[in-house]
């Protein structure tokens, strides 16, 4: 009977395919500019923005209220599994890999930890921003719990550390946000507060220290997930 | 240039944040916090309503913001009308009221609770104010996220299974939206509402009848109309009956506003007269109506029915409102107000009863109105105003269904309309009754572990019997909701009383 | 570049339906990290560089390595069976 | 056109693992490949063949590619990693009651 269902719903799917097909082939093959936002953002992205990225100019200033919606999202998920999965038993501690890849990962961290920072302090400069460097940042602690074992990630970055990471890098986000309406503009305006010259490392406004709240925000965040994930599974292994 | 419309989301958003850090300091600054900014949040919305009430009055009240100050076209802009202002009025009373009840109901020690709570509360703000189609979608895949926790608060088997259908339901309803995304970005090159509805009729009838089928097929699988109704009965069960109120009567409406806003503001209702599926959405809405009313026939579960009322009366609300008259629009916008009350206070009242019985089913509420009769009164009311007796706001708003379905000839859907009330009816009565049965010996009371708290259990009660007061309260005077009913339905059939406000200034 | 592109759609087809036929899971999650490796090379064959670091460090690193947690917790079955609270 | 091809066969893969497979997790993997089915689609549409849209030295310009859609899929992918990463704890806890993943736990996507 599966089987037949199984056709059933082939046969189903590859008629909406069809027809999904019919109907994308009807748009226009040129994306037409005539009245697109995107002229006005490439024309004078750097003048107002300062950044000369334009996808983080977009990101961070011109669309910060998504970036801002976006880093709620990932903060309602963490606080989503941290609610299912926070267990009040004593976490215990995974056994790490071997003693070659311990050692070999003592070198590699601070590499990581500096090419995070570099993805996220230069945001506006090169491809890269609060996002990706966060998330950069994030894998050190996901490293940690793996190679190390969970225990010395605990030690390292207890969770109630990664928590405070979190909220400062959310609070400097809004912060950033409120102290806009503060200096007279709206909400989330580019304060171009410390602006020296164009293509600098400081130099677009307020968009730096957006990315280094976000990216602490999504660092932590995403080492609370990954604690919190993978602490359950050695908490089996103690009882057996 | 109003700042109070940033306020009302950033004040839930920066609680939400606050929380676990205040929560790693002290427990007792959490409860201050969650009261406070509840109230903060209430007044913040009152005081919208009391600077501008001559301009509510006389039909001219429109809020704008410009984020991070861009001008339209570019940046993204805040705006309320009076169609988002009756929307977020309804959120904010029914929020403030929900967090007072589950702060009786689930208690203080749940802080991840109070945090997935405001940014619900944040998430909704953000949808019934946002004028950016991305946004909207970045807000709703948030309000998704937020609400699937709290249907698997419960921890248990059937808490988990719930919410793993609502989470692949909703994701999927917010792929087929950012198609819609998609699709408005690669044909007209901006994501304004008003800037895309002004020059929506550019495009050719194809495109425009490919765009609206995304966000209908996205915005019914969130809304849980009948080809994708499978999740919501188990998902609104399944979850504390705070959450439950919460997704039943007030999320559910979210949905109807971006349904309205979509369709009527942006695409354009004539869009879906010129595709022909306005037609198909009446079919789909009263199928999914008569659908919902049938299964909560069969259902033996008090959540489960209620959930199933929730899903046929949401049909009904399409239903009458793809009508597109002024009356229909009318009775479509007083059904929303009227269910929103409705519906919450029977789940209020019936997160009261359930911590009586030993399970949901109907065999167990035997004699349960001898443990508190006022609460089982409100409830045999607020039930009497689903099925549409006179006193309460559901005859009223039923009636005025009736009434702009006959005077445009589709008699059909208002004989739907009676079968629903009289499967209301019977479905009612069978709780009712098993309610009010004689008890030899009561159900020892081993199951009371919920309230055992004093105060709680008065907090609990209070806010159930507000809610069956104002059920009461707005059936009597009725009319006077019709003037901002009256303002919403105005802006929903110009639309570029809309355009102009955002894009002139 | 022309051809590298088309060579990598085929080979994006390719590692979708193998992601998907596998009856191991981890197999399966393995060819789902593949395919989101082509996928960042396919963004910067459409010069978008900031796309394709996002989907390298989050597609490729972040969702396997979760997939795996997962993988390692529900294979191994004997987690303690709770009763319904 | 190779675009909306490579998009519909991708998306359909997808849909079709969601609806038919008998693993939740296999569920969500077709979840991911819708989900990168829908930004590969969105980029390969609108790539004009431009530069990068990164100011280094004097580009011009109007020769750029469309930086908008790239903050747009920016911020999806990251919205579609937290999904999935909320869904997969939610099977984690299916998976402590029912000891499987077998979607018949959660009775089937189309019955209720």
């Amino acid at each position: 009977m599966s089987k037949a269902k199984n056709i059933f719903k082939i046969i189903i799917l590859s008629l909406l395919g069809i027809t999904l097909l019919v109907h994308f082939n009807k748009l226009p093959l040129q994306f037409e500019y005539a009245n697109s936002i995107y002229h006005h953002i490439t024309n004078n992205a750097v003048k107002e923005t300062g950044s000369l990225n334009f996808v983080t100019a977009i990101l961070y200033d011109y669309r910060a209220y998504d970036s801002l919606g976006e880093s709620t999202i990932i903060f309602g998920a963490v606080s989503g599994i941290v609610l299912l999965l926070s267990r009040k038993t004593l976490p215990v501690s995974s056994h790490g890999l071997s003693f070659i890849v311990k050692r070999t990962f003592g070198m590699l961290t601070p590499f990581i930890f500096l090419f995070g920072i570099y993805i996220i302090s230069h945001g506006h400069l090169s491809p890269g921003g609060g996002f990706q460097g966060g998330v950069i940042l994030g894998s050190i602690s996901i490293i940690f719990s793996i190679v190390y074992g969970s225990e010395f990630d605990y030690k390292r970055y207890s969770p109630t550390t990664k928590t405070l990471l979190e909220t400062s890098g959310a609070l400097l986000f809004i912060g950033l946000g409120l102290l806009g309406i503060v200096m007279g503009g709206n909400f989330l305006v580019n304060l171009k507060i410390l602006n020296s010259g164009v293509g600098s490392l400081i130099s677009a406004g307020s968009i730096p220290f957006i990315n280094i709240g976000i990216g602490f925000k999504i660092g932590a965040g995403l080492a609370i997930i990954f604690y919190s994930m993978i602490q359950k599974t050695f908490k089996e292994e103690v009882n057996l | 240039m109003s700042i109070t419309l940033i306020l009302l989301i950033i004040v839930p958003l920066a609680t939400a944040i606050l929380i676990p850090f205040v929560d790693v300091f002290s427990n007792k600054a959490r409860k201050v916090l969650v009261g406070f900014s509840t109230v903060v949040e209430f007044s913040i919305g009152i005081f919208i309503i009391l600077t501008n009430f001559d301009k509510i009055i006389d039909n001219s009240f429109f809020l704008t913001y410009y984020l991070g100050g861009w001008i339209p076209p570019i940046g993204i802009t805040l705006s309320m009308d009076m169609l988002s202002l009756f929307f977020s009025t309804l959120i904010s009373i029914s929020l403030l009221l929900i967090v007072a009840y589950s702060i009786g109901f689930i208690g203080h020690h749940e802080g991840k609770y109070y945090v997935l709570l405001f940014l619900i509360w944040a998430a909704m703000h953000g949808i019934v104010l946002t004028g950016d189609i991305f946004n909207l979608d970045v807000f709703l895949e948030l309000l998704l996220i937020t609400s699937a926790p709290l249907v698997a608060f419960k921890r248990n088997r059937n808490g988990t299974e719930a919410a793993i259908k609502y989470m692949f339901y909703g994701t999927i309803g917010g792929l087929f939206v950012f198609i819609g995304v998609v699709l408005v970005y690669f044909n007209l090159g901006t994501l304004n509402f008003a800037h895309i509805s002004q020059n929506f009729g550019s495009l050719s009838l194809y495109i425009q009848k490919t765009i609206a089928f995304f966000f209908l097929i996205g915005i019914f699988i969130k809304m849980g109309i009948f080809p994708f109704h499978f999740w919501l009965s188990k998902a609104h069960s399944a979850c504390p009956s705070s959450i439950s109120a919460l997704l039943s009567g007030v999320i559910v409406k979210v949905y109807v506003y971006v349904f309205i806003r979509l369709f009527w503001n942006v695409i354009g209702f004539d869009v879906l007269v010129a595709a022909g599926l306005d037609h198909i959405i009446l079919v789909i809405a009263l199928i999914s109506s008569i659908i919902g009313h049938v299964m909560a026939l069969y259902e033996n579960d008090i959540k489960r029915t209620l959930a199933y009322s929730t899903v046929a009366n949401l049909g009904l609300i399409i239903a009458v409102l793809t009508i597109n008259t002024k009356l229909a629009l009318l009775a479509g916008l007083l059904h929303v107000l009227s269910h929103l009350l409705m519906k919450v206070s029977l789940f209020t009242a019936t997160g009261y009863i359930l911590q009586f019985t030993p399970s949901h089913k109907r065999e167990d509420i035997k004699g349960v109105a001898y443990k508190n009769m006022l609460i089982f009164v409100g409830f045999t009311i607020v039930a009497g105003g689903m099925i549409g007796l006179p006193p309460m706001i559901g005859f009223a708003s039923k009636w005025y269904i009736l009434k702009a379905f006959m005077t445009d000839g589709y008699h059909l859907a208002a004989i739907i309309v009676l079968i629903g009330s009289i499967f209301a009816f019977v479905y009612y009565i069978k709780y009712i009754i098993t309610g009010f049965k004689k008890m030899s010996l009561g159900p020892p009371d081993k199951f009371r572990l919920i309230l055992t708290v004093f105060y709680r259990e008065q907090v609990v009660t209070d806010i159930a019997l507000f809610f069956v007061i104002a059920v009461l309260i707005t059936g009597i005077f009725f009319k006077v909701i019709f003037g901002p009913i009256e303002g919403a339905v105005e802006v929903m059939q110009n639309s570029n009383f809309y355009i102009d406000y955002i894009l002139n200034i | 570049m022309i051809i590298l592109k088309y060579l990598l759609i085929i080979f994006l087809i390719a590692t979708a339906y193998l992601a998907i036929s596998f009856k191991e899971e981890l197999i399966s999650i393995i060819f789902l990290s593949i395919f989101s490796i082509t996928l960042t090379t396919l963004y910067l064959i459409h010069n978008a560089p900031d796309v394709a670091l996002a989907e390298a460090v989050i597609g490729a690193g972040l969702n396997t390595a979760i997939f795996m947690t997962v993988i390692s917790q529900v294979r191994e079955g004997k987690s303690i069976f709770r009763e319904d609270d | 056109m190779i675009n909306n091809l490579v998009f519909v066969i991708l998306f359909l893969l997808g849909f079709y693992a969601i609806l038919v497979k008998k693993n939740l997790i296999k569920m969500v993997i077709g979840l991911n490949i819708m989900e990168g089915a829908i930004f590969y689609w969105f980029i390969s549409i609108t790539d004009r063949g431009g530069m990068i849209p990164i100011i280094n030295g004097t580009q011009v310009t109007s020769q750029m590619n469309d930086p908008v859609p790239q903050a747009l899929i920016l911020t999806g992918i990251v919205i579609g990693a937290s999904t999935s990463a909320f869904l997969l704890t939610l099977i984690i806890e299916l998976n402590k009651f029912t000891n499987s993943t077998n979607p018949d736990q959660i009775g089937g996507m189309i019955e209720d």
